[in-house]
């Protein structure tokens, strides 16, 4: 368990402006609906009910700073997948993170981007596995990650137009 | 040796069909082998036990349509299958197959034979080349490479047997080996030659198997990278031509073996020399060949250079000086 | 060992290996740069089998997507079942019966099993020896029909419901399961041992080939025999223990030469221990009902859910997003070839055809698992 | 050098053992089970396309035109319907198609009926030039079985 507490102070680095809050568990899910949206921080939940030890919310532009902070922890790119809330008209953005090494200690890392323009700066320089997580997060919904080395479709054929995630899209 | 019209005509005749009949039941034979080691049955509806197979495929093969791509360099595209065969059939003439059967004892037939064995090997260059397709060019450099690397210890050990019987003439050669195995060039007991002969065998074994193309050295046709290697854009009977080409390479392997070590048509207790003997023994080679495809994986293009150049060289060398020096000693 | 050659950057070729190509097991396409025949640049070109199973899932309600999880990675299919079944009970807080997640535990490693002898087959035909396939197939059909008996199907199985399994085993199938450990045990050191992992010619062509770092591994997110075979022991059911994993001693074989010899040698070391899991579950499976108590139509409480199984090429992980609704807002999969494939690219830089292809059969992949 | 020559040796025992053991299985029998010769039976879990159960003395089918298959399809393969019967209480099933050719076999209906009206057949060898062959009524067939049940 030291390595999450390990882990929540350097994440903590990042988000000087604020306090953080161990909410308890069962008041997480409830105060996501309908309490005011969270504000950035680091929230940590129960491994066993929800699957992941840490839940950080962070602003898009803190995307490359916290996966920096991974890298240095050695913790490794397990999965980035995409959320389209279409009633909030956001786009969330999953990023995992999980270790290889004996201790165990899933990262839930989450943005928000603005569904109409949706660009997140690409993590492809520091993870490589990254690089094709994020094209296929932009195949689905059309995120689009800057500076990303050839952000082109990965599994959708090359000249389709369309993004088959998104909730208002029909076949 | 009269030379009526009549003794060459039957001699036509005779090898065409030995090498007719040999390239397309050795197909069959490797199936039915492979399937045994593998515990199935192989081809068992065609005709009784699947042996009207070959006749099957051969017709299938001679009903399909002839394609030749476009972007293909025509000429020798057409020739290369061809070329293939050429050199199979004609090294025939040369193998001594008893005492008195035999379509040619030329002085100098072991030179002829290696002549037209490389002479296969330009008609897998030119057809991986011709056809234009990137995997069969891969694939004839491959080809020619093994090829090149193999001759050299396969010549080596050639000239060891060479020295021993004293002629190059295949037909002395195995006449030199007559009366009971332990005059096989193998064993040779006079003059301590079995010190080393026995080596000599086993390098030009592996070397005619290399030379054929045949698993663990199959680099040229290898399935499951190159597709069919050089053979890819061929259909009908342009692929049926290189197959009959690899069987009947694999049969003039084995005949070079069992005369040039294992006594030509020489009984192993020196009693009833015939070409039942001689038949025998290509068989029990050609069934080896089989075997051993169908136990190895393939071996990699520098393992291949390696065992030739760092191991076969080396040791058919040393066979050389020992039997030279053994020679010169009694 | 690759050559360190001088790569001729200006007179390269592009050789599409792929998307139809005996090697690739599937439709996947890499795009080599080659100089001569050494690979400048792989790149590899997926969605060839892609299907959108995503999409599926947000369509259909829960147990609508049980039948999908089988098509993705049809050789370890229960572990997908597992998995998606692991997460929903996670979301709706299922009680699964001590005799259902036996007889889970079971059947997963039989499939691990029937999946590892299908890789090695199919790697041995990748580098050219034809017979051990038969020989593989011989023992993997054993596995299949006692699964079919228990399942109902060969290949994709759909047999676990949310809070248990669908049908329990027969005193049959325990019979069958301990002759198959008897069997497979007396064959594996002479037709797997003998006759390949110590034939020189394979230990030549596998050996030093495809050297992936720790760091490699790491970087790329690579999980399963693959970072097994350099060294790190990472494996969920000893990290993540889920089901009733803790319950049986077993380890896990890791080998840190980092070549593609180790990560076979790491599968080869699991099959045994998988037998000793099934052996060990079979001696401790209790009585009782195979089924918890589900509500008919599943509805979880909003949230963002994640559960983690080991598949026979690595950690396959589920990121469930539920909205309150009767079917899943969002379901993430993440296939562990996806991730061990990305490194492909990287690490096939100027390596010969037919190592890379070596090391491609090392990497296990199984296509329509990367692309979903 | 005496990795050379050890990588010899025991590259050559290799080999051998290797040609051994091909040579062994060369003489042993044959294992494989030669299809159109030796039909395989298939077990009683075999999951082959849905069927419809009649009960025993009347061969009417069980079904009482719930729906529930039709719900539980992850494919909307199953289409029914039916129409009042007689006496007023529930229904008489009119048609029953399955079409096969989108059915994945995940056995979802078979367990969503509680009246016990649907099962698994037995047949595997389906094969057939024409796609709507694999729309199958399953009324007729109840019918054909019962027939040949007389």
């Amino acid at each position: 368990m030291e390595r999450q507490e390990q882990t929540r102070r350097a994440l903590l680095a990042l988000f000087p402006e604020v306090i953080t809050t161990v909410i308890p568990i069962e008041a997480v899910s409830a105060e996501q609906s309908e309490v005011a949206p969270r504000e950035p921080g680091v929230i940590v939940t129960d491994f066993a009910r929800t699957g992941s030890s840490l839940d950080v919310l962070c602003r898009p532009d803190q995307v490359v700073a916290v996966a920096r902070t991974m890298d240095a922890e050695g913790f490794f790119l397990e999965a980035i997948s995409g959320v389209d809330w279409i009633e909030r008209q956001q786009l969330e953005v999953l990023y995992d993170y999980n270790r290889l090494d004996g201790q165990q200690c899933r990262v839930l890392v989450r943005t928000l981007v603005s569904r109409t323009a949706p660009v997140i700066p690409s993590i492809t320089r520091v993870f490589s596995a990254a690089d094709w997580h994020e094209r296929e997060t932009f195949d689905f919904y059309g995120v689009h990650f800057q500076d990303h080395p050839n952000l082109i479709r990965i599994l959708l054929p090359e000249d389709a137009d369309f993004h088959p995630l998104l909730k208002d899209f029909m076949p | 040796m009269d030379t009526s019209i009549w003794r060459a005509l039957i001699y036509l005749a005779g090898l065409l069909a030995f090498a007719g009949l040999n390239a397309a039941y050795l197909g069959w034979c490797e199936r039915k082998g492979a399937a045994r080691i593998q515990r199935r049955i192989g081809p068992c509806e065609a005709g009784w036990a699947g042996l009207a197979q070959p006749l099957c495929d051969g017709l299938k093969l001679m009903s399909k349509q002839l394609l030749v791509p476009e972007g293909v360099d025509g000429i020798i595209f057409r020739v290369a299958p061809v070329l293939a065969m050429i050199p199979a059939i004609t090294s025939l003439v040369v193998i001594p197959f008893s005492d008195n059967i035999g379509a040619r004892a030329m002085e100098l037939s072991v030179l002829l034979l290696f002549a037209l064995a490389s002479l296969s090997m330009i008609a897998v260059l030119l057809g991986g080349w011709a056809s234009g397709n990137k995997y069969a060019i891969i694939s004839s450099a491959r080809a020619v490479s093994q090829n090149l690397a193999y001759e050299i210890p396969m010549l080596l050990t050639v000239i060891t047997v060479v020295m021993l019987s004293g002629s190059m003439n295949l037909r002395e050669i195995a006449l030199d080996q007559q009366g009971g195995f332990w005059h096989w060039n193998i064993f040779r007991l006079e003059h301590g030659h079995f010190l080393t002969m026995w080596i000599a065998f086993i390098v030009f074994f592996i070397c005619s198997v290399a030379e054929t193309n045949r698993a663990p050295f199959d680099m040229a046709e290898a399935e499951s990278e190159l597709v069919a290697g050089f053979m890819t854009e061929y259909s009908s009977m342009g692929f049926g031509l290189f197959m009959m080409g690899e069987y009947l390479n694999i049969v003039i392997g084995a005949c070079l073996t069992t005369t040039l070590f294992l006594g030509g048509w020489d009984c192993p207790f020196g009693l009833t020399p015939g070409v039942w003997w001689f038949l025998i023994k290509i068989y029990i080679l050609i069934f080896t060949f089989i075997w051993i495809r169908w136990t190895y994986p393939r071996t990699q293009i520098y393992r291949l250079l390696n065992l030739s150049w760092k191991i076969l060289i080396p040791f058919s060398l040393a066979n050389l000086l020992i039997t030279a020096a053994l020679i010169k000693v009694f | 060992m690759t050559v360190p050659i001088h790569l001729r950057h200006d007179e390269t070729f592009v050789l599409n290996l792929g998307p139809q190509h005996p090697a690739t097991h599937g439709v996947l396409r890499v795009k080599l740069t080659m100089d001569g025949e050494y690979v400048v640049k792989a790149e590899p070109v997926l969605g060839y089998v892609h299907r959108m199973h995503e999409k599926m899932a947000e369509d259909g309600t829960f147990i609508q997507f049980m039948p999908n999880t089988a098509r993705m990675d049809y050789l370890h299919a229960l572990a997908f079942n597992h998995g998606y079944a692991l997460v929903v009970e996670r979301a709706a807080g299922i009680e699964v019966p001590e005799r259902a997640e036996y007889i889970r535990v079971i059947t997963v490693e039989l499939n691990r099993i029937a999946s590892h002898l299908l890789w090695w087959a199919a790697f041995l035909l990748d580098l050219g020896g034809f017979t051990p396939l038969l020989y593989a197939f011989d023992d993997r059909e054993k596995i299949i029909d006692l699964l079919e008996r228990v399942t109902g199907s060969r290949l994709t199985y759909s047999y676990m419901r949310f809070g248990g399994v669908c049908n329990d085993i027969d005193d049959e199938f325990i019979t069958g399961t301990r002759d198959f450990i008897k069997r497979l045990r007396s064959r594996l050191p002479r037709f797997y041992h003998d006759l390949v992992t110590h034939n020189i010619i394979l230990i030549k062509r596998i050996k030093d080939i495809g050297l992936i770092t720790k760091e490699q591994c790491r970087r790329y997110g690579a999980t399963g025999p693959v970072v097994r075979g350099s060294g790190i022991s990472y494996d969920i059911r000893k990290n993540e223990p889920y089901s009733v994993y803790p319950e049986f001693d077993f380890d896990i074989p890791v080998f840190d030469e980092c070549d593609s010899m180790a990560r076979y040698m790491v599968r080869m070391h699991e099959i045994e221990q998988s037998l000793r899991i099934v052996e060990q579950a079979l001696d401790k499976l209790p009585d009782g009902p195979v089924m918890g108590k589900v509500p008919k139509m599943l509805k979880p409480e909003a949230g963002d859910f994640y559960a983690a199984v080991e598949t026979a090429r690595g950690s396959l992980g589920h990121r469930l997003v539920c909205d309150g609704g009767k079917n899943p807002y969002r379901l993430k999969l993440r296939s562990p070839t996806f991730s061990n494939l990305s490194l492909f690219g990287e690490v096939a830089e100027g390596m010969l055809l037919a190592d890379a292809l070596a090391f491609m059969g090392s990497l296990d992949l199984v296509i329509p698992e990367i692309d979903r | 050098m005496n990795g050379y020559w050890s990588d010899i040796f025991t590259g050559s025992k290799s080999l051998v053992t290797g040609l051994l053991i091909t040579a062994r299985e060369f003489f042993k029998p044959v294992v494989t089970e030669q299809y159109p010769y030796e039909v395989p039976v298939m077990t009683p879990r075999f999951r082959g396309h849905i069927e419809l159960i009649g009960n025993e003395e009347t061969g009417q089918p069980n079904c009482v035109v719930c729906g529930m298959c039709q719900r539980a399809c992850p494919s909307t393969c199953i289409s029914l319907d039916g129409r009042k019967a007689e006496g007023g209480k529930g229904k008489v099933l009119t048609h029953y198609t399955l079409d096969f050719t989108k059915c994945s076999l995940c056995g979802l209906c078979v367990e969503s009926c509680n009246f016990n009206a649907l099962r698994f057949s037995k047949d595997y060898n389906l094969v057939s030039f024409d796609k709507n062959d694999f729309i199958m009524d399953m009324l007729k067939r109840l019918e054909e079985q019962n027939r040949c049940k007389q």
